[in-house]
């Protein structure tokens, strides 16, 4: 099963030399050929592991590829841990970069750099399974910051667009901040566990539980807290948690099947992986996983807000996606590890479905973006239309849905939940709930019923997107529907994860839930009666009021709370805080230190004021040389009784 | 040996330096170049004297009622002074036949008589010898200063060179004439047993002392006693510079042993002491001076002063492997300062002396190779690696740690430091500037090959000391026993 | 009886005042040459004095070879002055300080 | 198989005389030839330096290859070569770079070429000298004659300031150096011996260390550069020929880290610990301060200037952080990572620097400017620079899997060891390294077509891609796997850290 | 007592001739107060009982060299008004170094030291002491080398004298074309900041 594993990474990483490097050569079918057979490969490989390890009972496999470097005695090494965490995101992520392969022959047709594009999502791919197969830390980081760099190189991809390059910048630095903390943590684990090694890790942290270690004099920390706080720090950064959240809206510069692989169905996901996969250590220390409650807490809440008031129809997706690693990161929070991934599993789906979708709109469009130039699509694009129902169903969590399921659960877990902070999480929930309704129908609504907004020439040329890019919406959006009814048993309560995921008792909300789960249909059905369902039916009812019925309303509600509706638009400030802050503070601080510590100080008072200083004693001694006998005759004179002075008088003895 | 055998080759001068004389007043007017090659052979025939297994001996031989010594170090001194200044002759008899011919007849038999004077003082063992042998260089000096008659700058810096050196043998004569009251005698070695013994007349001793130190610090040109220096290396024809700068310093370094050392070392803790202050003193003025130069040959003047702070720094350490340090350095410098001077004959025209900086210009443009040379004769100077300059500056500064004085040697690199600046603008000048006229540095085969070998020379002492080092070791060698 | 002191200080004070002589004069190079005898004659008086009480010879003949260079000395210093003059028509000290610095 | 030549001193010899020979005799033939004499010979030393590596044995910490003959007599100054796996990995770096610095000057210097060639060649022989001298002295010649070559590859070839920054570059230096020839001359009037191995074991007083170290650091600190005596570094580079930055941050800088393994650390163990706090401080401020200067500047050159000295930041803090690990830990091998981290960062940015020097030296030679507003939108018409640039940049900003991380992870996860803060700001270069390389990358590379002068920009040759893939291959091999590099300095750094752990004060006391 | 008043006489007029040397206006009369100078100190000189010194002094310096310096003096014709300019200036900084220098050898060389208890007067010398005799003896045996060296030393000065000064063809006012060939602007000619002729003085 190595070589099998070793396969299915390299596979993506050898189609994306190929394509990037020989793109020219093959072609750009060449290109498009060679990598969806590459990740179709790994798709299909990545199934046959997956059956393996949950079917067939398989033990997770733990094997070492190759010794990375051995320093200080401590072998750092590349290899893998396959297991029932692993191989689900293996499969999720092998299969929607696959569908997006797909899709992009279709969106991406004219564009000059076909070739490159497919280069970068493979090699996206490769990245994105060196992290979730990693058995180590320094692995993890790989894959962490190799995901980053593709991100950064994707959301740059038209580079001509001051707003792209602009937004790919903003995505990697502060992504940087999130792994700045990362790498503490992971230096932190190096320190104190001799060992980078997860399964040695693991097996230590219970005996270190109550390590403490003093960062500055007189406090005190729990060692596991640090380190868990650390590496949650890098989560915040890849799964745009508030406040390193700033950098996902932009990165909507992308090209679509990006924001749909990218942004929204694997690499964001990985901070919320990465905590799963550290459970161990994360239930050794209920300050941390308090932190990542109030912290996802604080992201579903607001940054579902902000999608009310987007037009832009990725950026509303785009704060939905937001809102809902949120939803993840209160799952972790509340030591539901389960039911974040079961969410991040679900919302994969759904969340891909919906991106594409919007790009199957733009494209239609002729990339426009503007939901106030749209209307009435549903008559032109009506797979596009469909799948997109189908989408928003499940993103607002329609009993029977994939997200129903994982929403819900993660709702009832929270609601279960002792940690600190796990009533703010319950509410931010619930209340998500309703927004996230209200601007996903209100997407649907403004982009596809309606008035027809759009000019002229557009609304000619409007029909549905090619079968390369619908097929992929139809594949994605089966398991939108069917993953829930499927996986929710299993992966909720059956200890479907085994020993991949470690809960203490204390925390396990889950079980306590299980203990009502019979079956998904009774769930399903149990669901109509809860106030999630309420909530989301009260949102799609607003929408419909507000966007179709009386579409004046909005504009005039605006007006009506313009300071609440000017903050939502600002975005609560982060943007310009850090423009101001971060940005120019650093760009001021290095103007300072240069112009007056080494331009001033060092180079201009030390160094070229000693220099002119030595001018100064040369001129300054030069006039001593006056040219003049007596003068001369004079320094010997006076040299002489110096001389006699101190040695024979002892002037200065 | 018996007396005549011993100074042998200062009798083979004398004869020859006439004969040069005659040769230059029958047959100079219609062979320029007899005079030059007469010089030369006189040179050669006397170093071959001084060389020749025979006349080294191996302890310290007294002749002349003891006023006159022949010893490893006075043989050693002398070979190498006999090299320099036959190699100034090639550079001069070059710069003569390029213009000034008129002055060229009486300047090898001055030159010679100067080297006879150098011959003297470095074997003497008295201070009678000693004043006469340093007045017989002196007085040739002043007047090959002069002899540019035509020239005012010449004239002005003869002026200045002979008021201030006879003030400063004034002072010389002055302590002398202390160091004789208190000790009665004249004899170096009598006096060595006399000071030993005369504790209580420390004060009267030091008096004259000091008198002393004045001297041989005017005639090495060590702050403040160094005014005339620079005037002196800017005013003269560049082939005097070049010989003051050279083979005189042998000397100077010699008197200073036979003074300092033969004479007087029971007042070591003394003039050590003395030594200190002008060495500083010298180092800094000497480099600071030199920045603000822009005549070259001023420059190499201030560098001089500089240099010769550094070379106190090997004395100053009293140890047998310190002079031997300081011994070294004076020979290195003189080849350096050699070539520099060299260098400025080299681009010297019919029209102009080339002795400005700027006339440096370009100069790697013009004559890449010569550049070259002057590049090793900088860096050199500068004490950088791997040029013989270093090792000068790296042995002295070995002497002053292990005497203890570090940070004397902190204060001496300091000032290296400092001096490195001006080196430097000169590589600067050759290499990174445009020249001012394009075309190329003519020169005959001769001076081109010398001034080469020069360079070299100093290249290869860089890369292979070992052999000088020993050399100067065991020429002082004899004072270890102290 | 005259003591050695007493010799030493008329050597003394000649030192001095033709040290004073040459910072004095500024304007004539041949009252400097005239310092420097008198310099010269000092130190011989100091020889001969010394010679005297210490029953010594030498300083005598030190004396004589003194005597001997600096007529040799003054010869050529006065051969300098007279091309100096040549080439500047002054023997002005101040005059002559066209290299400086 | 080990072979019977002198390899470390043809590596030493073959270079220099060369160099020589091109010099002198390549005045009279054409430029062409010159270059590949000058060519051939680098691939020689190279294939000399990589027979080192064959037969180097890696599970000895004494010096290998070792040569030693009578230099001077009189002082017992000998000839004394060899090197260990702390000297191997830099030996290579300079025949590697040097190789690179050849190829890169083959079109773009037209004037005095055999100068150029033979100068660069020249400094090769004195580089590697200087990584494997084992006698004080003769590491001292090698160390300062290296200043002579570069003095004049910047005076001439430089750019239009080049005046003030060579000298500035040469006093900056020529001011440590000097100082350290003052400490091994008294170390010599201790020891009794210019023997690299018997300073090493001489016993010092703690206050007689003291005034060592601080002499070695004037040296070695003006040479890696670390604040505040990094003025020069920004100067010199900005006026340096492209091939003169290069081998200026490649290998130069290399030397100040390679001193304090080499002299401070072993000589002065005691004087080390007693002001690791100090190393550390400007260690740290390295990184953070010029981090932030870095960010502002407007000139490329500049910019990658300042971000080497907040590299080389990582380069002491590795190497000076043992005593806060040993302190924490009790046992100075612990600090072994931090060490190899520092060994790693040398190399790598020997890699990362050059080529990104390159990168701009490739531009420079189109544009006739350093200056990051002068571009805009060079990917459009140079993608394939663009690229490599990428890659580059992102080694830069120490993206794992490039070289850049290996030495910067190492030495930040374990300077957590000796402090977190230092771990913490350390790990700024994060963000900030990220940042000034990245924003630079960002508007000379991205965007529109800035001006018509960029429109015309023709893409790299294949010459230029040769060099630029020659070091991307090294940086990804680097980052992939850099066991191999590790391999051959573990015993060598064990055997460093007992030296260190040997207190000699402790030593003075019994005896 | 008589001794005493002969030195105090002779060092009397020796140290005011001195002074007179460096202080009158007249360069001529000053080589004649150095001559007065000579001839106080051959006084002393006889009194130290050295006889033949005094005389060789009074001969030799007396005779040649000073008139030397009074042909040299005449010959080249000193506007002595200039000579004596801004003479009074000097006169006390001067002054004070002579002083100075006076009180720093004065204390060395003092009674201290050199008084009669520590260094005693010789007794009077017999007739038949022949001065010139025991100089001439040394000089010949002892101090052969110094003597020869000296001998080359004025010949030196001789050879000296004559290249300085003699000026053989150089006289010839006919042109010279090498010379002139060789003539180039920095020496010959000299840019000179003139007054414009409109500014009034």
């Amino acid at each position: 099963m190595k070589d099998l594993c070793l396969a299915i990474v390299l596979a993506p990483l050898v189609g994306a030399i190929a394509a990037g490097l020989f793109g020219r050569a093959l072609g750009r079918s060449g290109a498009h050929w060679i990598t969806i057979l590459s990740v179709g490969f790994s798709f299909a490989g990545s199934c046959l592991v997956f059956r393996d390890i949950v079917f067939s009972g398989v033990e997770p496999l733990n094997v070492v590829v190759y010794t990375w470097l051995v320093s200080g005695g401590v072998p750092f090494q590349i290899g893998f841990l396959i297991d029932q965490l692993t191989i689900t995101m293996m499969t999720v992520v092998t299969f929607v970069s696959w569908m997006v392969h797909i899709y992009t022959i279709g969106y991406m047709h004219d564009d000059p750099g076909y070739q490159r594009f497919f280069s970068y999502i493979s090699l996206f791919t490769f990245s994105m399974l060196m992290l979730v197969m990693a058995n180590n830390f320094v692995q993890l980081f790989f894959g962490w910051e190799a995901v980053g760099v593709v991100s950064y190189l994707l959301i740059g991809f038209w580079f001509k667009r001051d707003s792209a390059i602009y937004a790919n910048l903003k995505a990697f630095l502060v992504n940087r901040v999130g792994d700045f903390g990362f790498l503490l943590g992971i230096a932190a684990v190096l320190t104190y566990f001799g060992t980078l090694d997860y399964a040695q890790v693991f097996a230590k942290a219970p005996s270190l539980a109550s390590t403490e270690i003093t960062l500055w004099a007189g406090h005190d920390w729990s060692l596991l807290s640090v380190i868990c706080l650390c590496l949650f720090v890098g989560a915040m950064g890849k799964s745009a948690q508030v406040p390193l959240h700033v950098w996902l809206p932009d990165s909507m510069e992308g090209p679509t099947p990006i924001s749909a692989l990218i942004h929204a169905a694997t690499m964001v996901t990985a901070g919320i992986f990465m905590v799963a996969r550290m459970s161990p250590l994360f239930e050794l220390s209920t300050t941390a996983l308090s932190v990542v409650l109030v912290i996802g807490s604080i992201t579903t809440f607001f940054m579902g807000l902000l999608g009310l008031v987007q037009h832009d129809i990725k950026r509303v997706i785009a704060y939905s996606t937001l809102s809902q690693l949120g939803y993840m990161t209160v799952a972790l929070g509340a030591s539901a590890y389960a039911a974040a991934i079961f969410h991040l599993f679900t919302h994969a789906f759904f969340k891909a479905l919906l991106f594409l979708a919007a790009g199957s709109v733009i494209i239609g469009m002729h990339h426009e973006q503007d939901m106030r130039k749209m209307g009435g699509l549903r008559r032109y694009m009506p797979i596009t239309w469909i799948t997109s129902v189908i989408g928003t169903l499940a993103l607002t969590g329609f009993p029977g849905t994939a997200g129903f399921f994982s929403k819900d659960a993660i709702i009832e877990a929270v609601k279960l939940s002792h940690t600190p902070g796990a009533a703010l999480g319950y509410w931010a929930c619930l209340i998500g709930v309703f927004i996230t309704s209200l601007y996903s129908f209100r997407l649907l609504f403004l982009v596809f019923h309606g008035r027809e907004r759009m000019d002229h020439h557009t609304q000619e040329h409007l029909h549905e997107s090619p079968a390369v890019v619908w097929i992929p919406l139809v594949a994605l959006a089966i398991p939108s529907i069917v993953a829930g009814l499927i996986a929710a048993g299993p992966m909720l309560f059956d200890g479907y994860f085994g020993g991949s995921i470690v809960v203490h008792a204390e925390h396990n909300v889950l079980e306590h839930l299980g203990k009502h789960f019979h079956g998904a249909w009774a769930f399903v059905g149990h669901g109509f009666t809860q106030a999630p369902f309420w909530l989301a039916f009260a949102g799609a009812a607003s929408a419909w009021f507000l966007y179709l019925h009386r579409p004046e309303l909005p504009a005039r509600i605006a007006g009506a709370f313009k300071p609440i509706h000017r903050i939502l638009e600002n975005k609560y400030g982060f943007d310009a805080f850090n423009d101001w802050f971060f940005a120019g503070g650093a760009r001021g601080t290095g103007g300072v230190l240069w112009r007056w510590g080494d331009a001033g100080v060092i180079d201009g008072f030390l160094i070229n004021g000693s220099a002119k200083m030595v001018a100064w004693c040369a001129d300054a001694a030069r006039q001593i040389q006056s040219g003049y006998l007596y003068h001369y005759a004079f320094a010997m004179i006076l040299g002489l009784l110096a001389l006699l002075g101190i040695f024979v008088h002892g002037v200065f003895a | 040996m018996n007396d005549f055998a011993l100074i042998l080759p200062e009798a083979t001068l004398l004869v020859l330096a006439c004969g040069v004389l005659l040769l230059d007043a029958f047959i100079g007017k219609r062979v320029p170049a007899a005079t030059f090659w007469g010089a030369v052979v006189s040179c050669l025939v006397v170093l071959a004297q001084v060389a020749s297994p025979g006349y080294m001996p191996e302890a310290a031989v007294f002749g002349f009622a003891g006023t006159l010594r022949v010893d490893v170090m006075g043989t050693v001194l002398k070979s190498f002074l006999l090299v320099l200044v036959v190699v100034s002759f090639f550079y001069a008899h070059e710069y003569f036949s390029k213009q000034r011919q008129e002055v060229q007849g009486e300047y090898y038999p001055l030159a010679l008589f100067a080297t006879l004077g150098m011959m003297v003082l470095v074997s003497a063992n008295s201070l009678l010898t000693i004043y006469l042998g340093l007045e017989l260089l002196s007085l040739s000096l002043y007047s090959l200063v002069a002899l540019q008659r035509d020239s005012v700058t010449a004239s002005e810096a003869a002026m200045k060179y002979f008021v201030l050196g006879a003030l400063a043998s004034g002072m010389l004569l002055y302590g002398m004439s202390m160091l004789y009251g208190v000790a009665g005698t004249l004899d170096l070695s009598e006096l060595l047993i006399k000071v030993g013994n005369l504790e209580e007349q420390r004060l009267l001793l030091t008096f004259g002392l000091v008198f002393l130190v004045v001297g041989i610090a005017f005639k090495l040109g060590v702050v403040p006693f160094h005014m005339w220096l620079p005037d002196v290396y800017q005013g003269a024809a560049t082939p005097v510079t070049q010989f003051i700068g050279t083979a005189p310093k042998l000397a100077a370094f010699g008197m200073a042993m036979r003074l300092l050392v033969d004479g007087l070392w029971g007042l070591s803790e003394h003039w050590q002491q003395m030594l200190i202050i002008l060495s500083i003193l010298s180092m800094g003025v000497g480099n600071l001076l030199a920045i603000a130069q822009r005549n070259f040959k001023r420059m190499l003047a201030y560098s001089t002063i500089a240099h010769m702070g550094f070379l106190l720094l090997g004395m100053l350490s009293a140890t047998a492997s310190g002079y031997a340090a300081s011994m070294f350095y004076v020979t290195l410098y003189a080849l350096m300062s050699m070539g520099a001077f060299g260098s400025i004959i080299l681009l010297a025209s019919a029209r102009s002396e080339a002795d400005e900086l700027s006339d440096l210009a370009g100069l790697a443009k013009r004559s890449p190779w010569f550049a070259f040379i002057l590049l090793i004769l900088m860096f050199s100077m500068a004490g950088v690696p791997p040029f013989g300059g270093f090792w000068a500056k790296w042995f002295v500064l070995k002497e002053v740690i292990v005497a203890d004085y570090v940070w004397l040697a902190g204060i001496a690199v300091m000032f290296s430091l400092v001096g490195a600046y001006y080196y430097l603008r000169i590589v600067k000048l050759m290499y990174f500037d445009e020249p001012e006229t394009p075309y190329p540095v003519s020169a005959t085969t001769d001076l081109k090959l010398v001034l080469s070998v020069n360079g070299l020379v100093v290249l290869v002492l860089g890369i292979v000391p070992s052999t000088l080092m020993s050399v100067c070791i065991s020429a002082t060698i004899p004072y270890l026993p102290w | 009886m005259v003591a050695l002191a007493d010799y030493l200080m008329v050597g003394a004070i000649l030192f001095c005042v033709s040290v004073a002589g040459i910072f004095i004069n500024r304007k004539n190079i041949i009252v400097l040459l005239m310092c420097i005898e008198l310099m010269l004659l000092a130190v011989n008086l100091n020889f001969i004095a010394f010679s005297h009480f210490n029953h010594d010879i030498g300083g005598q003949v030190f004396v004589f070879f003194i005597l001997t260079v600096a007529a040799a000395e003054s010869a050529i210093g006065l051969a300098i002055l007279v091309v100096l003059f040549r080439n500047r028509s002054s023997i002005n000290v101040d005059d002559i300080s066209a290299m400086r610095g | 198989m080990h072979s019977d030549l002198p390899l470390l001193s043809l590596c030493i010899w073959l270079p220099i005389l060369g160099g020589l020979w091109v010099i002198f005799a390549g005045s009279r033939v054409l430029d062409r030839a010159v270059k590949q004499d000058a060519l051939i010979l680098a691939l020689a030393t190279l294939a000399l330096s990589l027979l080192l590596y064959r037969d180097f044995n890696a599970a000895s910490a004494t010096m290998q290859f070792a040569e030693r003959y009578t230099w001077i007599d009189a002082f017992k100054i000998y000839y004394h070569i060899g090197i260990d796996g702390i000297a191997l990995p830099l030996v290579l770096l300079t025949t590697f770079t040097t190789v690179i610095v050849v190829i890169a000057g083959w079109e773009v210097i037209e004037d005095r070429v055999n100068q150029y060639m033979g100068a660069f060649l020249i400094l090769e022989g004195l580089m590697v000298g200087v990584f494997s001298a084992l006698d004080s002295i003769l590491f001292y010649v090698f160390w300062e004659a290296m200043l002579i070559p570069m003095f004049l590859i910047i005076g001439i070839w430089g750019g239009p300031r080049r005046v003030y920054a060579t000298i500035k570059f040469f006093l900056y230096t020529f001011l440590g150096s000097v100082f350290m020839l003052v400490a091994l001359l008294y170390l010599h009037a201790q020891a009794g011996s210019f023997a690299l191995q018997d300073m090493q074991d001489v016993v010092l007083t703690l206050s007689e260390q003291k005034w060592i170290f601080i002499a070695f650091l004037l040296a070695f600190a003006v040479k890696v550069p670390m604040w505040p005596v990094h003025t020069w570094l920004p100067d010199a580079h900005v006026e340096a020929p492209t091939g003169g930055s290069v081998v200026l941050a490649a290998i130069m800088l290399k030397m100040g880290g390679y001193g304090f393994l080499r002299f401070s650390l072993p000589i002065t163990p005691d004087a080390a610990a007693a002001f690791d706090w100090l190393m550390i401080l400007l260690s740290l401020i390295a990184v953070v301060y010029i981090g932030f200067v870095a960010l502002v500047q407007q000139d490329m050159k500049k910019l990658i200037a300042y971000s080497s000295i907040s590299h080389m930041g990582f380069v002491t803090l590795g190497l000076f952080m043992m005593f806060d690990i040993h302190a924490n830990t009790g046992n100075f091998q612990d600090a072994a990572m931090g060490v190899e981290g520092a060994m790693v960062q040398m190399i790598s940015h020997g890699f990362i620097s050059g080529a990104m020097f390159l990168c701009v030296g490739v531009l420079y030679d189109r544009m006739h400017s350093r200056m990051i507003n002068d571009y805009g939108g060079v990917v459009n018409v140079m993608p394939r620079f663009a690229a490599f640039m990428m890659l580059f940049a992102m080694a830069n900003a120490g993206l794992p899997a490039t070289s850049g991380f290996v030495g910067e992870f190492l030495v930040i996860v374990s300077s957590f060891k000796a402090n977190f803060w230092y771990a913490f700001l350390a790990a700024t270069t994060l963000i900030l390294g990220a940042a000034y390389t990245l924003w630079m990358y960002k508007r000379v590379v991205f965007g529109e077509i800035r001006n018509s002068h960029v429109a015309e920009l023709t893409d790299i040759t294949g010459r230029e891609t040769l060099v630029l893939a020659s070091l991307a291959v090294a940086v990804l091999a680097l980052g992939i796997w850099p066991a191999p590099l590790l391999d051959v300095m573990h015993v060598s750094v064990e055997h460093l850290l007992e030296q260190v752990a040997q207190s000699k004060t402790s030593i003075a006391a019994y005896e | 007592m008589f001794e005493q008043t002969i030195f105090y006489l002779f060092s009397a007029g020796l140290v005011f001739a001195a002074v007179m040397v460096i202080t009158v206006r007249n360069p001529v009369h000053a080589v004649l107060f150095l001559v007065v100078a000579f001839f106080a100190s051959a006084g002393l000189w006889l009194q130290l009982e050295a006889e033949f010194l005094a005389i060789a002094l009074v001969l030799v310096y007396v005779g040649a060299v000073m008139v030397l310096f009074l042909f040299v003096v005449m010959m080249l014709d000193i506007n002595i008004a200039v000579v004596r300019e801004g003479f009074a200036r000097y006169v006390p900084i001067a002054g004070a170094v002579a002083v100075l220098m006076l009180a720093a050898i004065g204390t060395v060389l003092g009674r201290d030291h050199f008084g009669l208890a520590q260094v005693a007067a010789p007794g009077p010398v017999g007739p038949e002491h022949e001065n010139t005799a025991e100089l001439g003896r040394v000089l010949y045996t002892q101090y052969v080398l110094p003597f020869e060296v000296a001998s080359v030393v004025l010949l030196v000065a001789i050879i000296a004298a004559i290249a300085l000064t003699l000026r053989g063809t150089r006289q010839s006012k006919a042109p010279r074309p090498e010379h002139q060939v060789l003539a180039n602007s920095r020496e010959r000619v000299r840019l000179v900041k003139a007054m414009s002729p409109e500014t009034p003085e």
